[in-house]
């Protein structure tokens, strides 16, 4: 009975399989949050850690260092992930554009931005190439804008808060605590709406995708394919339980409060879209930013390998 | 007896100045505070401690404390281990000295951020607060490490000669106070800086524990009166260092008229 | 009046570009105090560090000493700061005698230049003159053949001065050592040695004089200074 | 003639040392850099210099250093002003020393990001660069004022008082030049100080031209050859200003011996 | 011979416990070198500085040096390491004469004590002994009518100190100023000085002793200390 108990153990040690699925704070921990907390069973076998990460330093290099099976990252990322290591594809978006244009001003729309002091975050990286990109599209030269840049958003919300800048591109959730502590702000524009308009485009532009190893991917592509149905549940879930969702994401280890994650589900354009039903979206959406800065890529649009094709 | 009184009184006086002046400072703060209402440029007083207050009753807050503190530590520990060694070495042979001078201003001279983006992806990102600890303070404990053994009185050296001290002895006696003394005076600011650096080590790095993981934490849901509740400890752990400082140097220097 | 003479040979010494000693030569005399006169920068310091080998002979150096235990009384003190005097008695006595031997060694000779009751204060907290004890009865404490002294009574003020220079008398007058005694100041010379060895200008290239106790003259002294 | 030669010897093998152990390092990283072949972890020297030519080609790369080192330059002046000022009344009146305690104490022990963020909040964003860069360099500044200040030999100052000499002779024989001899020797660290926390301010602050927003981009695009060759910028400067150290040294201590 | 005497009285000064002078009183007499002999720790240097102002007495002093100008040739020389000797000079000069006049006064004395050649260059680069003949230098250029000296020879090695005394000599004879001299070497006191005050132990509260040039005996001197 030893020999047989030890046989079974090496068995389920050999079957167990330890997944890491990373995920970036904010929007996308709520997409995973119902999985995380109710540690919902994708298949048998298999032994997944969820780890959040919090800041953008961590998050790239963990994916860099490939010590992530799955990870839900912005989706430029995938791209550099994709050509820096040609071991990460897409296999699916779950969340698009979530930026907003909000001022406390009374305009209407991108063309009013014209001669006015207008703040963004991180110059040269993807959220200041997308609103140039829409600018460009509508015809709006942008040197007939102040744009002014501070790192990221922690640093932008302070200063429309306190009314420092009056015009500005947040994203949810910070958006919905913003207008609580400055109920002046006004939306004005979302980005993704924008980007619809003018793209002719169903969803928008693609700005939380999730990735996945490939070398994992050929091994167990059932679990994968099975968890990216859970993962499109799980985010069905949150957009119509949005408290729980709040609490959950809050139990899981994410830093924003569980009601500005409630308040800020309507706005967030989470949803789950398969590979093959947006493709064009990403390739949309590189070309543009390719226009404005390879970097921004990895060096290059990354070819179609990228884009993760069930069989 | 009048000596010491005349002392107490001047501490006293100094004393009674300091204290006056963190109440003018704190006065001053909650009348801007007051004034500008708004506690996202400037909390009050009372905003400031009502986040302090729920800071200390939350779980986890003295582990949070406790591991920057500890990270603190062990990156002193280690860097001061890694300066004895290279000091030691570096004293004893110029070329050692020559090679590792480039190393040492080229640590000097990383900024901040890209260190921790090299630790983050060379390292694992718990130990991310370590490296950087350990980065920033080595080149300051080796520097003083090796002058302190670089200025030490030639005499006392030539006199141990003379009387032909054993090796032993002449480390114990002379080499190792040599260094201690150069090191009393400096440890603590190092600490000081080795938190500082430590924390935002934690920022970037975002172990589970840290006043670091924690300012960020309170950053990103735009909580200005728990930053600055998390500064006010930060200053008082600063506080205990320069006393802790004060106590070092008179127990080390207990020889000095 | 019998004497053992002890010769060192080949000194020679340049300093880049600067010769102070030649191919010069000293005759030492056994448990005798041998005095070095000579003006400030004549070599006189050197020529000690070179007996003792804290400085390097430029040539191969002739010397009868070579083998011989040596304490130096040093011009300043030399005592270590951080450790009492204590201390700084018993580390030089710590190869040489058993442990339980120690303590009776150093209180006799505390006791002997009178600075017994400030055994565990640290150097800092006294007097110049009291650290000067201290540095000669850690030279007398050392079991040395040879005690070599480099101006040790320079930066003492007169009063204790004298005093100190009694001290030493006393204890060198009961153990026989041979002394090698640096210093410019004639009277001292003349009140403590045993014979006066006059170092003329650098280069010292030429032999010394030598003036038999009997002889010693402060004029005369003078005058070949 | 000789004594010059051997000095030129022995500043020639350092010299030469030094160089070695650059190249050695340099190949050292090339070895391990091909060796782990993953430009993630460590870019080749070739990568890197490649990057590094196509950020000289690049317009703005110059504006871009120039505004860090001008930011850097300016915060240090702004620095060495508020610190004579307020250096030389502690000096004068102890009260206000005291009055100074606290706050030096304070703003030394503010971590960097929360330096940052009150700086933009409070004031304007364009100028977070330069208040981070003064408020980490003035108190090193004030400091070694003050204490430049209280370590004039006493002796002299009795001497210019029993010959009457005037207060404006007293101040351009006696007091600038202890001061100006106590910065000489940490100006540059300071500065090199400067230049790292300028770079972190640009990071937040996002101005127009800085390194540091460079850096960031790089850092964000996770583009490792970039990086390395912001890094060897700075190094550069680094190693620039430790040259200009050396000479600031010769050039205010003439008459030492 | 014609004296005129300026006495200091009501001279008092205690070191927290310890009284050093109490309702002490000096006199000393015009254009001649009162000496002050005294051992170590007796209060000469606090002494000095009571008089040039440097300390303040305790209780309000009576002295009839009050509103004269003083030179100080100070024990260490007291020179500003970063200028020049000739700045050094020129800066006591400064508010005393044109500036046309003030070049060829400093030429004068730093002749007059021999370091006209090292005019431009710095302390530190300069000998104790060079370094105490431009203290004296500027003793002398600074128009005063008391000069004060504490122990001015102390640390300068015997070869130059005879030398650096004769200048002195030399020049007080030429130039009638009230000199203070302090020391603790009765050869240096006899060979210089035109009378000698001894100071007895602390606290000093005896009026002094007063010697008569023709009365100057090392013995008696040496006995009375
Ligand atoms: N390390 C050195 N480098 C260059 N020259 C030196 C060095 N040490 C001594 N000298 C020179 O050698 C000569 C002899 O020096 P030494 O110290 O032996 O003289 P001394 O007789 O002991 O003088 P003193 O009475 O001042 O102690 C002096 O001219 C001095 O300038
Ligand atoms: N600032 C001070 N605080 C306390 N005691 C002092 C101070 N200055 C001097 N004393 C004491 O006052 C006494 C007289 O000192 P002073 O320096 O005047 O002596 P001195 O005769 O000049 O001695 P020396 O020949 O060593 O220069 C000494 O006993 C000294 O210890
Ligand atoms: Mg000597
Ligand atoms: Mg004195």
């Amino acid at each position: 009975t030893n020999v047989e108990k030890v046989s079974t153990e090496n068995k389920n040690t050999v079957v167990a399989k330890d997944v890491n699925i990373i995920t970036s704070d904010g929007l996308p921990t709520i997409a995973i949050s119902k999985l995380a907390k109710e540690k919902t069973i994708i298949k048998e076998g298999y032994n997944i850690n969820y780890s959040i990460e919090k800041t953008p330093e961590t998050l790239s290099t963990s994916i860099m260092k490939e010590e992530a099976d799955i990870a839900i990252v912005p989706s430029n990322m995938a791209a550099i992930a994709y050509n820096k290591t040609s071991n990460y594809q897409i296999a699916g978006t779950v969340g698009c554009g979530s930026f907003y244009l909000v001022s406390t001003e009374n305009i209407n729309d991108f063309d009013e931005l014209v001669g006015k002091d207008v703040w963004n975050t991180g110059k040269g990286l993807t959220p200041d190439l997308t609103v140039k990109s829409i600018l460009k599209d509508k015809g709006i030269s942008e040197e007939s804008i102040d744009f002014n840049y501070v790192n990221t958003t922690n640093e932008l919300v302070p200063l429309l808060a306190t009314g420092k800048a009056t015009t500005g591109f947040v994203p949810e959730p910070a958006l919905t605590t913003l207008i609580e502590k400055n109920p002046k702000i006004k939306i004005i524009k979302g980005l993704n709406d924008t980007w619809k308009e003018i793209n002719k485009s169903e969803n928008g532009y693609p700005q939380s995708t999730i990735i996945v190893k490939s070398s994992f991917v050929k091994e167990n592509e059932e679990f994968i394919n099975a968890f990216l149905g859970q993962v499109s549940n799980s985010i069905d879930w949150a957009n119509k339980n949005g408290e729980k969702a709040g609490e959950y994401a809050k139990e899981i280890g994410a830093s924003i409060q569980p009601d500005t994650i409630t308040k800020s589900l309507e706005r967030s354009n989470l949803k789950f879209i398969k590979i093959h039903n947006s493709q064009q979206d990403y390739k949309d959406y590189y070309s543009k930013l390719m226009n404005f800065d390879e970097k921004s890529l990895g060096g290059k649009i990354p070819d179609e390998g990228i884009y993760f094709t069930e069989k | 007896m009048k000596a010491f009184t005349l002392l107490k009184n001047k501490l006293g006086k100094n004393i009674v100045e300091v204290v006056l002046s963190c109440t003018i400072l704190l006065f001053l703060w909650e009348c801007i505070a007051l004034f500008i209402n708004n506690e996202i440029y400037i909390p009050t007083l009372g905003q400031v401690f009502k986040s302090l207050n729920n800071l200390i009753l939350e779980t986890g807050f003295f582990i949070n404390i406790f591991m920057t503190i500890k990270r603190t530590i062990v990156s002193i520990l280690i860097s001061l281990f890694i300066a004895m060694l290279i000091g030691v070495s570096g004293y004893i042979s110029r070329v050692i000295r020559n090679f590792f001078r480039p190393i040492n201003m080229i640590i000097q001279s990383v900024p901040m951020m890209i260190l921790v983006v090299l630790a983050l992806i060379w390292f694992d990102k718990d130990n991310a607060p370590y490296i950087v600890g350990v980065l920033v303070v080595f080149p300051i404990l080796y520097e003083n490490i090796l002058g302190a053994l670089s200025s030490i009185d030639k005499t006392l050296l030539e006199m141990s000669n003379v009387y032909k001290l054993d090796l032993k002895d002449k480390i114990i006696k002379i080499y190792l106070p040599s260094i201690k003394f150069r090191l009393a005076t400096i440890i603590v600011s190092t600490m000081s800086l080795g938190l500082k650096v430590v924390i935002a080590g934690e920022v970037y790095g975002q172990p589970d524990y840290g006043i670091g993981s924690m300012i960020q934490l309170e950053k990103v849901n735009f909580n200005t009166p728990g930053i600055f509740a998390w500064l006010i400890i930060v200053i008082i752990i600063s506080g205990a260092l320069e006393i802790l400082q004060k106590l070092i140097l008179r127990r080390t220097f207990i020889w000095k008229r | 009046m019998e004497e053992i003479s002890l010769t060192i040979k080949n000194i020679n010494k340049s300093y880049n570009e600067k010769v102070v000693f030649k191919d010069f030569e000293i005759t030492l005399y056994k448990n005798k105090v041998n005095c070095i006169l000579g003006k400030s920068g004549c070599g006189k310091s050197t020529l000690l560090n070179i007996l003792s080998k804290i400085i390097k002979n430029d040539t191969e150096l002739y010397s009868e000493i070579e083998d011989m235990q040596i304490s130096y009384i040093f011009q300043e003190d030399r005592l270590i700061d951080w450790i009492t005097i204590e201390d700084n008695i018993n580390l030089v006595l710590k190869n040489n005698y058993k442990k339980s031997d120690r303590e009776n060694i150093c209180k006799k000779y505390l006791k002997e230049v009178g600075i017994y009751e400030y055994k565990e204060y640290y150097p800092q907290m006294l007097s110049g003159g009291t650290r000067q004890r201290a540095n000669i009865a850690r030279a007398f404490v050392y079991p040395s053949q040879i005690i070599i002294m480099d101006e040790p009574f320079k930066s003492i003020d007169i009063s204790s001065k004298k005093q100190i220079m009694n001290i030493f008398k006393t204890i060198i007058q009961k153990e026989k050592r041979t002394v090698i005694f640096v210093t410019h100041d004639i009277e001292e010379a003349i009140y403590l040695s045993d014979n006066i060895n006059i170092l003329g200008e650098t280069p010292t290239v030429s032999k010394l004089f030598f003036n038999d106790k009997s002889k010693f003259n402060k004029e005369l002294i003078e005058n070949s200074i």
